[in-house]
């Protein structure tokens, strides 16, 4: 139980330190690039309510299986889906044509 | 291990006879039957549909004489065959009777998951029935937005229910198959002793599981639109009508593998069956049905490649899309090899597996045409698809699901089924199948568009040809329909295993007794150890 | 009588070709599956006596051997496929652009030169013709069979097609995209004749009752009383350029040059960047000019839009800087 | 009905096997949970994507203190709720029970202040789409995008949440039943509380955070 308690605080104080930042790069000037900085802190507060919350380190190896299909899968549905509007141009003729 | 000894000597049919004994059973074997009786009614409902749409086709100018009528008829066929036949067909009703059996198992994992998810699948059946008597749908099973979600006339948002809730009727019976194929394979039974259809029904769950509940979202965000006005995909605001078509594929897409890797399954089972030979090349197999659970995820977008997606992505999903069609490849020569050098049996299973792999190879190969982009730009929503995913669909899964429910019908109802009429009947039904969907792909290439209830005369000829075809396919549909309900009442009683083929399924008696086994099976064979492979093999 | 499917415009050849191959490809698999199929199934019957011998031990190398050579075959098809589809991406230099707008169940096309045709579209031969698409309501699509080519209609978006017919004719025009209950209505004619037949045509149009002045023309009208004039300068100088007090940029010589955005990106001043100008001003600002423009979403119907982007079009720069 | 034979239900071979299948099917249904909200991150990327400017105007107009707040709640009763779990298992019944109490109490708090108190808010300030927006011409689209993604997205959340509550409350109720060897009901619908904190964690930088600036 002492063990447990002292990693659910961790988990716990880690999630926060972990808000405060998401809180703080949100607020800096960033370029429109760099604002999708904002989701590695995100990411890493899924990962430690996944770890520390959810013990899925200790879950059955299908459990862990299972999780690590639902995140690969949504990867390809995110990666794959964005590829069509990031690289969407249109090609236009390149003078006007003359009548 | 505990086993209980009371109950198992009696078979699961004459285990309680009130309605209730049925309607509240968490058996496995009594689900299946409840879903054979839904999924046969949906597949009639549909029928009819196909009937009427072939009928109207008949004449250029369109025999219904109105083209709402024919676009709610075919919209409708469309639904109601993706939704509430073709994707559950195979998993619902043989995969949920075998999956326990061929792995040994008393039960699924989750035997009121199961139950529950048949009254899902009832109740978005109501659902989409309700919509259809109310007046349909418009949209074709696409649901394209924005016609959709702010032209339509129909009753868009009933029948999106409907097939959101089917959705989770599906995700609970694949989330079951998935945890009972991990957890409770009988002592011995290494994942690679477990049969093809075990593996073939695992990787279809796979792509339920993970694809099915991005449909249901974007089904909830067509309803969302639809109710409020606005939403992500209205154009008007910004929004993308192709952001919509790309989460539809997601689903899609697999969902063709959902309705076709079962049919997979099914025939490796068969062809060593009647080749009396072991499968030839098992882990290719296997591993094929894996592939292609993955890659099948990977291709969506070649539904979309006139759609004014990026030149980038059409080159990608293009060459993805090849990628896919390796592995079906491998498994029709693989059931080539497992009839070489075998002693073929002509029985109806047989039948209409060797009418599958025609069918499926011919439907397989289109598939090559309107992968290859400049191809497609021509091929793409006329006839030739639509013939192109018949042949895999109905030609290809539908004979699979006949040649299963002849295969296991002995094992499922403790009858044998007359064997002349189930010869005949995969023979009409290769004949009428062919002589409908093949001028489709000639219509398609000469131009003839999907979803026109009117056409130029010049299609008239192919068309009559077709709507002809279709009269014997209808033919051979419900010659089964008879003769399995006579053989119910008047068919000879079967033995434990009829056919002499492997699996575990056919060590228990024939109907099965509730819990199954007696004592719980240890695999000591590899799967599809006939006779011949036993005695000529030097190992 | 014409026949089923006429090979009419410069890429259907290539096209045919394309999927002949991919036939006799098929024809081959096919011979071979259900010959191999037959022939199994005729010698080696459960009651047949043949010799049957040993059974093939190691069979992975046959596996790898056709997975091989599948690979091959369709990376090959694939790259056939792909070039030929790149090509049908871009169009040449001088395409003459044709507007086409679908909306249910019909399709309006307006000429560079005013002529409007409701389900026809006259077209002369020998000639690379570049369609912007568009639609008004839902998504259809504009497929011509005899051409091998065919593209959705997008609702608020700029889709273009191209094509080079090579033999004189009428050919069918189908909505392909399913777009509610007239669908199968929305049919129409591509007319393709020689270039004096063509040039005749566009005269007669012109000389016929309702006599059309160009889209230009058109548009010009639209952007005085839109008073678009009144920032941008008449003739679309620029609003400095004009005296006038208010600073926008000039319109003159803006299509196909390069813009600076002020999020520093650099597109080029398509159809669909004017369109988005005028749409949603916000959406990719020039860089250097204060964000004053309205929004004109609502008020232009497409096909006006297309007159004004016509006229903006049809602006010669007054000054090179 | 599937029988209890010594304690497992007589398709499995023993307790532990019948609780490893049950913790593992509910990451293969979280699984299919993710994949759920995948399509309204999709839908953002494409949204924001289509008008950066527009989008980030909208996501400016939202309530970052009580997003936050939120944000905050949400973790805490998810750390409740695990520390509830760890009670169960040495017996503690009683502990569990006062932590499942406060987490969900924790979650009605979020329901609250969500619900009862921010969408009204934006209500007010004319933020749902329609005749009433408050946006300028020039950002109306984008804006009304982002606020057709805040208003849908935040509403499934709701009622994943409400889901959770009901699970929680049913927990509470068979709390007697659970035993340390026997609480694999109340660790399975743990993993569901969690997740859905999860997806707020996600939902809240895409909604507050992202675009709005110093």
């Amino acid at each position: 139980m002492k063990v447990r308690t002292t990693q659910l605080f961790t988990s716990y104080l880690l999630l926060l330190l972990l808000l405060a930042a998401e809180f703080g790069v949100a607020r800096l000037p960033l370029g429109e690039a760099a604002r999708g900085l904002v989701l590695i802190p995100a990411l890493m507060m899924v990962g430690i309510v996944a770890m520390g919350f959810m013990e899925l380190g200790k879950a059955p190896q299908t459990a862990r299986f299972f999780a690590l299909a639902g995140a690969v899968w949504l990867a390809i549905l995110l990666g794959l889906g964005c590829l069509d509007p990031m690289t969407r141009v249109l090609y236009p003729t390149q003078s006007t044509a003359v009548y | 291990m505990t086993v209980t000894e009371t109950r198992s000597q009696t078979s699961y049919l004459s285990d309680g006879y009130t309605l209730r004994s049925w309607l509240l059973t968490t058996d496995h074997k009594r689900i299946a039957l409840l879903y054979f009786a839904a999924i046969t009614f949906f597949f009639f409902v549909g029928g009819i549909g196909a009937t009427l749409v072939r009928y109207n086709l008949l004449s250029p100018k369109g025999l219904l004489g109105s083209a709402e009528t024919y676009n709610r008829l075919f919209s409708m066929h469309g639904v109601v065959m993706v939704w509430f036949f073709l994707v559950p067909a195979v998993p619902t009703t043989l995969g949920n009777f075998l999956v326990p059996l061929m792995l040994g198992a008393r039960d699924l994992a989750f035997p009121r998951l199961n139950l529950l998810s048949w009254y899902l699948f009832i109740l978005a059946g109501l659902v989409a029935l309700y919509a259809l008597i109310v007046g349909g749908v418009d949209t074709g099973w696409t649901f394209y937005t924005p016609l959709t979600s702010f032209y339509s006339k129909g009753h868009v948002v009933a029948t999106v229910v409907a097939v959101f809730i089917a959705g989770f009727s599906s995700i609970a019976t694949g989330l079951n198959f998935i945890v009972s194929i991990h957890k409770l394979r009988a002592p011995g039974m290494t994942w690679h002793r477990m049969p093809v259809f075990l593996w073939s029904l695992y990787a279809t769950s796979v792509i339920m599981v993970l694809a099915t509940p991005v449909l249901a979202m974007t089904l909830l965000l067509v309803a969302f639109e639809r109710l409020f006005r606005i939403g992500v995909f209205d154009p008007a605001i910004g929004g993308d009508p192709l952001l919509f078509q790309h989460l539809f594929w997601f689903y899609s897409h697999p969902a063709v593998y959902i309705m076709i890797l079962p049919g997979f399954g099914v025939i490796s089972e068969i062809v060593p069956a009647f080749s009396r030979k072991e499968l030839f090349g098992y882990k290719f197999v296997v591993w094929a049905s894996v592939a292609i659970a993955v890659i099948g995820f990977l291709v969506w977008g070649h539904h979309m490649f006139v759609a004014g997606t990026s030149l980038y992505s059409a080159l990608v999903f293009s060459i993805l899309s090849y990628m896919v069609a390796v592995p079906s490849a491998i498994k029709v020569f693989n059931w080539l090899g497992t009839m070489h050098k075998g002693f073929i049996r002509f029985d109806a299973p047989m039948l209409y597996a060797l009418g599958f792999i025609g069918l499926f190879t011919m439907g397989g190969l289109t598939g090559l045409f309107v992968a290859a982009l400049a191809a497609d730009v021509h091929l793409t929503q006329t006839y030739f698809v639509v013939a192109h995913f018949h042949y895999v669909m109905v030609g290809g899964m539908v004979s699979a699901y006949f040649a299963a429910l002849h295969f296991w019908w002995p094992k499922i109802t403790g009858r044998l089924y007359p064997e002349m009429w189930g010869r005949a009947a995969a023979i009409i039904i290769f004949v009428g199948f062919n002589v409908t969907f093949f001028p489709q792909f000639i219509l398609g290439y000469l131009g003839m568009p999907r979803r026109y209830n009117a056409y130029p005369p010049e299609f008239e000829a192919l068309n009559v040809l077709s709507s002809g075809g279709a009269s014997i396919l209808a033919i051979g549909y419900l010659l089964p329909l008879g003769y399995l309900a006579w053989s119910l009442f008047y068919g000879e009683r079967a033995s434990a295993n009829p056919w002499g083929a492997t699996g575990l399924e056919w060590t228990t008696p024939s109907p099965p007794p509730t819990e199954n086994f007696e004592t719980t099976p240890v695999v000591t064979l590899p799967p599809y150890s006939y006779p011949y492979t036993e005695t000529s093999r030097d190992e | 009588m014409r026949s089923l499917l006429p090979q009419a415009s410069a890429n259907a050849a290539e096209v045919d070709y394309l999927i002949l191959a991919l036939l006799l490809a098929s024809c081959l698999v096919l011979a071979l599956v259900f010959g191999l199929m037959l022939v199994y199934v005729s010698r080696y019957r459960a009651d047949a006596r043949v010799e049957r011998g040993k059974l093939a031990q190691k069979t992975w190398r046959l596996e790898i051997g056709w997975t091989a050579a599948t690979f091959v075959v369709f990376f090959g098809l694939f790259l056939w496929g792909a070039d030929l589809y790149v090509r049908l991406f871009q169009p040449p230099r001088d395409a003459l652009q044709i507007y086409v707008v679908g909306k249910q169940w019909m399709w309006k096309v307006e000429h560079q030169s005013g002529q409007r045709e409701i389900n026809a579209l006259h077209v002369p031969t020998g000639r690379a013709i570049q369609l912007v698409l568009t639609s008004e309501d839902v998504i259809h699509d504009f497929s011509v069979p005899a051409f091998r080519i065919k593209h959705d209609v997008l609702p608020d978006r700029y889709e273009t097609l191209w094509f080079q017919v090579e033999k004189a004719g009428v050919y069918h025009l189908f909505c392909t995209q399913f777009c509610g209950e007239g669908h199968a209505s929305m049919i129409g004619e591509i007319v393709a004749m020689s270039p004096p037949e063509y040039e005749d045509w566009l005269g007669q149009s012109a000389s016929g009752a309702g006599a059309h002045e160009s889209m230009a023309a058109a548009g010009e009208v639209l952007f005085t009383r839109y008073g678009c004039g009144g920032c941008h300068g008449e003739g679309g100088v620029g609003g400095k350029q004009s005296g006038g007090g208010v600073d926008a940029p000039p319109l003159a010589g803006l299509y196909g040059e390069k813009v600076t955005l002020d999020t520093g990106a650099v597109v080029t001043a398509d159809e669909s960047y004017i369109r988005d100008c005028i749409i949603s001003p916000e959406k990719q600002r020039v860089a250097g000019y204060p964000p004053i423009m309205p929004s004109f979403a609502g008020q232009l119907e497409e096909e006006n839009l297309l007159r004004v982007i016509a006229y903006i079009k049809s602006l010669k720069p007054t000054e090179r800087r | 009905m599937s029988e209890a034979v010594g304690g497992h239900a007589f398709q499995y071979s023993s307790a532990r096997h019948q609780a490893e299948s049950a913790v593992s099917g509910m990451w293969l249904f979280l699984a299919t949970e993710m994949m759920f909200f995948g399509p309204l991150f999709l839908a953002w990327i494409f949204c924001r994507h289509a008008d950066p400017a527009a989008f980030d105007a909208g996501a400016r107009q939202t309530d970052l203190f009580i997003g936050t707040i939120n944000t905050a709640l949400l973790i805490t009763s998810s750390l409740s709720y695990s520390f509830g779990v760890a009670f169960i298992e040495t017996g503690r019944r009683r502990a569990m029970i006062l932590c499942l109490v406060i987490a969900w109490l924790l979650g009605g708090a979020f329901l609250m202040l969500k619900f009862a108190v921010e969408w009204p808010h934006d209500f007010e300030r004319g933020l749902f789409p329609g005749a009433e927006f408050v946006f300028t011409p020039a950002e109306r689209n984008g804006a009304q995008l982002f606020f057709v993604f805040y208003f849908f997205s935040t509403a499934i959340h709701g009622m994943h949440l409400v889901v959770g509550l009901g699970l929680v409350a049913w927990i509470m109720l068979r709390a007697r039943e659970f035993t340390p060897s026997r609480n694999t009901a109340v660790f399975v619908v743990g993993l569901y509380w969690s997740f859905v904190d999860m997806v707020w964690i996600i939902l809240y930088p895409l909604i507050y955070l992202i675009g709005r600036g110093p």
